[in-house]
């Protein structure tokens, strides 16, 4: 095979858009050849990056989830020993509306979890979801049917929402608060979804859900807020406990559903790969990363200074990653 | 070999059945039957005959508005049947079919049964009130085509299955079975081996007796043998009509001589 | 350089026909008669310096560098490689072969990467000098056997036959890579989950933890739901496609002008043709809406993903497929059929439902079975339009999902890659050829035993 | 036996001319049906395209803003003008027409450019160095979220609050507007620029090599490979169990669901040969192989569909099988054959799933130079635009799509053209 | 009409160039021929004549190796042409069809040119070393097919565009450009009109001059007009070989005379 003089980068469908513009911002500016961005998911990625060192294999993954101890274990066996990890910000989720719904929506955790998981307490059992309406949760709210397009299970944006919401509006009913239970319970039957028609798996296109909550005033989305911030004036942010979703509140956690993004580099390939290196600071560079940098316009929710500091630090000099 | 029989045969003079008159017919462009007018009597065979390409087949599908399904041809002139003009658009081209009826050059049975093959006219007519009746007509049509005694037994395989001269005689079940006033062959022998032939035209001669036969044929013996009248065809032209002795011993027209006496069977 | 070796093979080739015709003329006026036209002598040279020199050079090309890489490897100096990756010292090598130097790289690379350069350019020498020396040996055994009785006709159509067998080999072979690759995952998923389970369960939930932390509930694999989900799917797509089809098709074969079959037959083939992709947009865009729109005026629950938009608007797609393949069947019915049809006194609607049909029936088989594979095995519109949650539910207002969804959602997740989630991807596909296999199996039989009905 | 056939019917029964009618009115029925069936299916191709059409030809403008740029010597450097930068050059450029406006405002203003606008003032004077200290006109792309307002798919009238724009960015684009610098030209960037996060940057042209290299190979691989095989199943093989084994298997591989072919070449071509990802070369392989089936069985109907009377005459003649085979049953079979190859390519355009599978599905702002340089395929592009947050792809990925239908119709138009034209040779 | 010269004609004592024993023809499980015996003599027309499916055709098939192209066909037996077994793994099939040629039943020519049509076997068998050669091998096979002043003038049209008669005249001037030593005709005349067979009847009683000619017939007056020996077929077997005279008018056999004399033509 003829020797590579692009920079390859696989990962998560979530981080894709932000590489992407650091990939276009790079190649204007050295006018180096276009970095080759896919989107394969964080799992596929892993499975590409770890696959082995050398020109066939990528040099960057990026991923809506850390490395996991087997990924990472997948990693030593094929030789790509020495890995930097970037933790690059936070994507801010949001759950949103048409416009021409015209109710002022103000939802609990406690009131999604009720409205989505699959199994709820109702007069103190545990049972199968009964909910059909926002109304039979809280009358205050609509009576509509609950309709929630959302992400399927193998999304890391799902998961993201399980634990971040879910999770989250579980602990804090009185069922579960009263009981006792312990975390490992929580984890058995806090996160499921419910599948009998309120919660739509809509897949990984997020626009598609965009375009559909267009479509249908009474449905309602969770997907990134970037989505949500292109389409302002068709849609408009549910808040979650009196928090309007903006990048404010999703950078001090106030809106509480945001996650980490992460990249991976091979260190073994930095000044092997041409090029690598410069990437790897142009993404690092305050530019791209900094609060008002062009990934903030894109909506990553970026570090806090010293946080970012620390961040170029480590990967610029190429700290070598283990998970814990 | 040689068959003279002509001139023993008696001409009765039946009534007319068909009647033609400035009959042109055009494919697109192409003329291919010019000013023909033709008298056709009932119980009676008459014969067409003329090269190949002069217009015979043309010609017999305008009987029965068979052209109507071809999109370029192109039908003048008045055709009556029984004083009918059957190009009238008052004329349903599916019941003037039902009267008069074809069978074609290669035998062509549907892909059914044998009882459904000459059952198939009756059932759409409705000529038959019930099961028993359509039996009775599939029994005589077939006895009629002289093929009951070989598909009796089989009446419910396939007619495809029959050797070449039984699916002949199947067509010409299956065409009788609708009862039709006149029945039109387009060289119904050209695919028989000679013994198939026999029974053909024995058939032939024996139909007379109740319908109007028209045979397309390319043997002269063969027009010579079983019509009463003939019809010589040339470039679209009806050149000569006339009863087949006199045609054939003493044509009027130097064309009917020539093709006549090629020294040719 | 590859190119000029190939142009340079080409003209050897080109050179051994010109002689060997050349030979062959020469002995034919010489007065003897050949077995063989001077054109197939000719012809034989050609094939035989072509077609070997030519794989020669295929695997030299691809071989090469892998040789020079063992060669460059193994010169390097002891302990060199120790503690570092080969595979990246190799990289990093070839780099420097191709002349992107970064920062100081030791001498000893240096020297490698100059070993790579000098030995690449002799390997390239050698395969000139290799290749040539065939073509050559070929080009005298070629011109040696022209004679007068020479077969030189059977020796051309032996190897154009080789050729074709070759040709023929590749689509078998791309069968057997299919089963391959499907087996051999299915069969590492069928270790993790029984089979009984993946054949006869009813629950199919693959949500296998992301993270090791977080456990969610536990997997089912259980395929009953998703292929009862891809029947209703293709049930709903036929239930649009057949009436549709058979109609248009009846149509267009018995009522319709020439001019306008002419020209709606192949605006309808445009159907078959428009991407997925988008009639996956078509579907939950602006069908699904309609439908629910319209479920919700009759007072009927529909799902957001219900099966009726993905399926007809997959029934849409298949339109062309069966209404072209039964035009063609009904066309393919000898003319003389309808012709006595009609002569009994048939009406047109007759001749088509009572003769024509029943003789086109292995051709219209034939269409509507690669509709149902096709329905089976089509990905985009249901990736897009069908829901993702398998549910045991026939009901086509509801949501389900399909194997092909399920196939392209754990593989373009965000699961790790040797989990039972991706290996079950490889278990649907594998499954979704077992299926298909078995409708054209059973297609052919179809076809086998109403074929010559009518002739 | 009374013999039936002795009376004739008498046609004008009531009831048989009652049935008469009956036939005559299911005839019509059976006509109306179709018919139905037929506008049917066009009234859904029409509202199909109408669709795409409707949201599409947006795309198919581009909003542009004439600026007049000052190389300002001191932000250039006049050896290596590419090194200048020209980020800091855009807030000046804007300094001209909003003289009052203060620092923070102007980099605000300078968002309504677009951020490609920055890197055609470089090329400009890259390719020509004169031009430092100069002033020039140039016609550059506004930026998306502009673009819509000036396509009015931002409406003024909803609130400032939700508005993608507020009234101060609204107005000073319309005192651009009013000053004549605002045009909307044909947006021929849709076509001739490579891909790009900024939609009004973004164009199909990688997309476009990368599908024409893919379907180069695709056809050069497929075309002989499946009429060989063809032949020699149709013509020579022995009739067997093994040939029954082959066809099937052939008729199966037509069936097999696109993604499988994509799982294969992600096992076979990239895993054990260690082919490039993303590479039009693999995907055309990849395309071929589910390409090779239509063709297999195009061609062998084909030539089944040869009279065999041209056979005979021909070895009647004296003439070998092959030569029978490539001197006339090969030439009377080839608008069959055409035709097939033509389908079974059309549908390899617009093929999505297997592309994914083998990497061709990435972000890339540089057209392919070589089959073998990662690129995209416009139904991969078309995937990748469908998922972008910013609006303007909304109408570019329409506008994608009728791209590829085009080309899909010009396809079959050729299919036709060819079949008619073999077919009229005698 | 009727013809009967056959005993003014005088049959020569030519040498056997096809002789053929024991030869059984099965399709599949059917024995299609059976046990036939029979030599072929050279610079004569020899008849096959027989009821429809008695084998005719599958036996001329045999004669040159067109059976191979029939996938369940099998040939057992000994047939030698000038003394070679023709059969023998040796042999050149396609070298063997060039020296034994064949006209088929129904017109076949290819969708090329009339000139290509005749060309095409001289070309593949490189019987010409130049154009000029090749000119004049067309022209004299056209000629000796009686159908150069016809075709003279569109040598470069197609022959699809020719008439049925000369169409088959075609195929005929396509088969003897090879040089055949013995030309195969299935039913030469089964699809032309009187005048197109009667030209193509003196073609063949020319052609006798140099070819051995076998002709299969279903027109008994045709094989009595043309040929010399004439060979009866029935249900597979040979029942009667002998000169053309005596099988007519005087058959041994007693399935000889009732199919003869059946009144058929
Ligand atoms: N469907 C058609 N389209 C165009 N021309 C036709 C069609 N059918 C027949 N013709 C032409 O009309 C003329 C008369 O044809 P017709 O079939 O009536 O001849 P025929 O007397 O039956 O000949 P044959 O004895 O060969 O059957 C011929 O020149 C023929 O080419
Ligand atoms: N390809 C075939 N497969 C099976 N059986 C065949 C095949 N060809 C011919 N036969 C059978 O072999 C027998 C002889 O057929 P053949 O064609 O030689 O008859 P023929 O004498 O030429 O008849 P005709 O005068 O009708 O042409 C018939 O019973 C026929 O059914
Ligand atoms: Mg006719
Ligand atoms: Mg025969």
């Amino acid at each position: 095979a003829a020797a590579r003089d692009q920079i390859r980068i696989v990962g998560s469908s979530t981080v894709f858009p932000y590489t992407q513009a650091v990939a276009e911002e790079f190649s204007n500016q050295t006018g180096a050849p276009s970095p080759i961005v896919e989107s394969t998911g964080t799992g596929g990625g892993m499975q590409i990056f770890c696959a082995g060192i050398g020109e066939q294999h990528p040099d960057i993954t990026g991923a809506s989830r850390a490395m996991k101890a087997s990924e990472f274990e997948l990693c030593q066996q094929n030789g790509v020993t020495d890995i930097s990890e970037a933790m690059i910000g936070y994507d801010g989720l949001s759950l949103a509306v048409s416009n021409a719904n015209d109710f002022a929506w103000d939802l609990t955790l406690e009131e999604i979890f009720l409205a989505l998981a699959a199994e709820v307490p109702v007069d103190g059992e545990w049972v199968a979801n009964p909910y059909r309406q926002w109304s039979e949760i809280n009358e205050n709210l609509p009576a509509t049917e609950i309709l929630v397009m959302g992400p399927p299970p193998t999304s890391g944006t799902r998961d993201a929402f399980v634990e971040l919401a879910m999770h989250a509006g579980c602990k804090t009913l009185d069922y579960v608060e009263q009981g006792g239970f312990d975390s490992a319970w929580i984890n058995e039957n806090c996160s499921r979804m419910r599948t009998d028609g309120p919660f739509v798996e809509a897949g990984e296109n997020d626009n598609l859900i965009v375009q559909r909550l267009q479509a249908d005033p009474n449905a309602m989305g969770i997907f990134g807020y970037s989505f949500l911030y292109e389409n302002l004036d068709t849609l408009k942010g549910v808040n979650i406990g009196g928090v309007e979703p903006d990048l404010d509140t999703i950078a001090d956690f106030s809106y509480p559903i945001a996650r980490p993004l992460y990249f991976y580099v091979k260190n073994a390939h930095r000044g092997v790969i041409p090029n690598l290196q410069e990437f790897v600071e142009e993404y690092m560079s305050d530019e791209a990363l900094a609060a008002g940098g062009y990934l903030s316009e894109r909506g990553l929710v970026a570090l806090s200074d010293e946080d970012r500091a620390a961040l170029q630090d480590a990967v610029l000099s190429g700290a070598s990653f283990q998970p814990e | 070999m040689n068959d003279m029989r002509i001139l023993e045969r008696q001409v009765e003079n039946n009534e007319i059945k068909i009647s033609a008159r400035d009959v042109q017919v055009y494919y697109g462009a192409t003329h291919a039957i010019k000013d023909v007018a033709i008298d056709i009597r009932d119980k009676m065979v008459t014969a067409f005959i003329g090269p190949s390409g002069c217009g015979k087949s043309t010609f017999l599908r305008t009987l029965n508005r068979m052209n109507d399904t071809i999109d370029i041809a192109r039908v003048e002139g008045r055709i009556e049947l029984d004083g009918q003009d059957i190009y009238d658009p008052k004329v349903d081209p599916v019941q003037l079919r039902a009267r008069v009826g074809m069978v074609f050059q290669k035998p062509n049975p549907f892909p059914k049964s044998i009882y459904d093959n000459v059952a198939y006219g009756p059932r759409i007519h409705g000529l038959a009130r019930n099961k028993a009746e359509l039996d009775e007509i599939v029994e005589s049509s077939l006895r009629r085509a002289a093929l009951w005694n070989e598909a009796k037994d089989r009446l419910l395989q396939p007619g495809t299955g029959l050797s070449g001269g039984q699916q002949q005689r199947l067509c010409i079940a299956r065409a009788i079975a609708t009862r039709p006033e006149v029945l039109l062959m387009d060289e119904p022998c050209s695919a028989l081996d000679p013994i198939a032939t026999a029974q053909v035209e024995e058939l032939i001669d024996d139909l007379r007796s109740q319908f109007s036969v028209v045979i397309v044929t390319h043997s002269m013996q063969q027009a010579a043998r079983v019509s009463q009248r003939t019809a010589f065809f040339h470039l679209g032209n009806l050149v000569e009509y006339g009863e087949t002795g006199q045609i054939f011993t003493n044509p009027r027209d130097p064309r009917t001589e020539s093709y006549i006496s090629g020294r040719i069977g | 350089m590859t190119y000029f070796a190939f142009l340079l093979l080409f003209a050897a080739a080109l050179f051994g026909y010109a002689l060997n015709l050349r030979a062959a003329r020469h002995i034919r006026d010489g007065g003897q008669r050949l077995h063989s036209l001077g054109g197939f002598h000719g012809g034989y040279a050609f094939l035989l310096v072509l077609v070997p020199c030519f794989i020669l050079l295929v695997l030299w090309i691809a071989l090469q560098n892998g040789v020079v890489d063992r060669l460059v490897m193994a010169g390097l100096p002891e302990g060199a490689l120790a503690g570092t990756n080969p595979a990246l010292i190799l990289s990093e090598i070839r780099s420097l072969a191709g002349g992107r130097v970064f920062g100081t790289p030791e001498p000893w690379k240096i020297e490698a990467a100059e070993r790579m350069t000098t030995l690449r350019a002799q390997a390239t020498n050698l395969m000139f000098v290799v290749v040539t020396a065939l073509a050559l040996a070929l080009l005298v055994l070629s011109r040696r056997s022209v004679s007068a009785d020479f077969r030189a006709r059977q020796g051309v159509e032996r190897i154009v036959l080789g050729l074709m067998i070759f040709c023929s080999v590749v689509a078998v072979f791309t069968t057997i890579g299919i089963i391959l690759a499907l087996v051999f995952e299915t069969w590492r998923f069928f270790q993790m989950v029984p089979v009984t389970e993946f054949l006869f369960g009813t629950r199919w939930e693959p949500q296998i933890p992301i993270r090791a932390d977080q456990i969610a509930a536990e997997g089912a694999f259980g395929w009953i739901p998703v292929l009862l989900g891809t029947l209703v799917i293709t049930f709903v797509a036929l239930f649009i496609a057949v009436p549709i089809g058979l109609m248009s098709a009846i149509y267009l074969n018995e009522f319709a002008s020439r001019r306008f079959r002419k020209i709606a037959k192949p605006v309808l083939e445009i159907l078959a043709g428009v991407p997925t992709v988008v009639y996956g947009f078509f579907a939950i865009l602006v069908v699904a809406p309609a439908i629910r729109s319209l479920g919700a005026q009759l007072g009927l629950p529909i799902a957001p993903n219900t099966a009726l938009a993905a399926g007809s608007v997959m029934g849409i797609m298949l339109i062309p497929f069966i209404s072209s393949f039964a035009d063609d069947a009904l066309s393919a019915v000898p003319r003389s059929l309808r012709d006595g049809a009609l002569a009994l006194g048939a009406t047109r609607a007759e001749t088509v439902l009572n003769v024509l049909f029943p003789a086109a029936i292995p051709g219209i088989v034939g269409g509507v079975l690669l509709a149902v594979s096709r329905a089976i095995g089509e990905t985009m519109i249901v990736v897009m339009a069908a829901g993702l949650m398998a549910r045991m539910t026939i009901n086509p207002l509801d949501s389900v999902t399909t194997i092909t969804v399920q196939i392209v959602t754990l593989l373009i997740g965000d699961t790790s890659f040797d989990s039972p989630k991706t290996l079950a991807a490889f278990a649907l596909g594998f499954m979704l050829f077992i299926v298909t296999l078995c409708i054209n199996v059973a297609a052919l039989r179809i076809v086998r035993k109403y074929r010559e009905l009518y002739d | 036996m009374a013999d039936h056939t002795a009376h004739r019917v008498d046609w004008t029964d009531p009831a048989l001319q009652a049935r008469l009618r009956k036939r005559n009115r299911k005839q019509r029925w059976l006509r109306g049906l179709g018919l139905t069936a037929i506008g049917l299916a066009f009234l859904v191709l029409f509202i199909l395209i109408a669709t795409l059409v409707s949201s599409g030809f947006r795309a198919f403008t581009q909003t542009h803003v004439t600026i007049s740029v000052h190389y300002d010597p001191e932000l250039m450097n006049e050896a290596d003008p590419g090194r200048g930068n020209f980020r800091a050059l855009m807030p000046q450029v804007m300094a001209q027409y909003f003289p009052e406006a203060s620092d923070a405002e102007l980099r605000n203003l300078t968002a309504i450019l677009s951020n490609g606008a920055q890197f055609m003032v470089r090329d400009r004077v890259v390719a020509n160095p004169a031009l430092i200290g100069q002033t020039v006109s140039l016609r550059v792309p506004v930026s998306d979220p502009y673009d819509q307002l000036h396509k009015g798919l931002i409406d003024r009238e909803t609130p400032e609050r939700i508005r993608r724009l507020n009234d101060a960015q609204i107005a000073a684009f319309d005192r651009l507007d009013q000053a004549g610098m605002i045009s909307a030209p044909l947006n021929w960037a849709l076509l001739l620029n490579a891909d790009s996060r900024f939609p009004e940057l973004a164009g199909l042209r990688g997309a476009l090599i990368g599908s024409f290299y893919a379907l180069m190979v695709c056809f050069l691989l497929s075309f002989p490979i499946g009429i060989g095989a063809a032949i020699y199943l149709e013509e020579f093989a022995p009739r067997n169990r093994i040939s029954d084994l082959i066809e099937v298997n052939i008729n199966n591989l037509a069936a097999v669901p696109s993604v499988v072919f994509g799982l294969l070449a992600l096992a076979v071509f990239l895993g054990w040969f260690g082919m490039p990802r993303s590479a039009p070369f693999v995907g055309g392989m990849t395309l071929a192989l589910m390409t090779l089936p239509t063709i297999i069985i195009a061609t062998r109907a084909a030539l089944k569909a040869v009279p065999p009377s041209i056979r005979e005459a021909a070895l009647g003649v004296g003439a070998s099988k092959q030569q029978v085979v490539f001197q006339h049953v090969l030439p009377l079979a080839m608008p069959g054959i055409l035709t097939g190859t033509i389908i079974g390519l059309a549908q390899a355009l617009g093929e999505t799933a297997p592309l994914l599978l083998i990497g061709m599905n990435a972000f890339i702002t540089a057209a392919p130079g070589s089959p073998f340089e990662p690129s995209t395929a416009l139904p991969t592009q078309i995937f990748i635009w469908a998922d972008s947050p910013e609006r303007g792809f909304v109408s570019r990925t329409s506008a994608a799509i009728l791209v590829l239908l085009t080309f899909l119709v010009a396809m079959n138009a050729l299919a036709i053209f060819l079949r008619s034209k073999f077919e009229r040779r005698w």
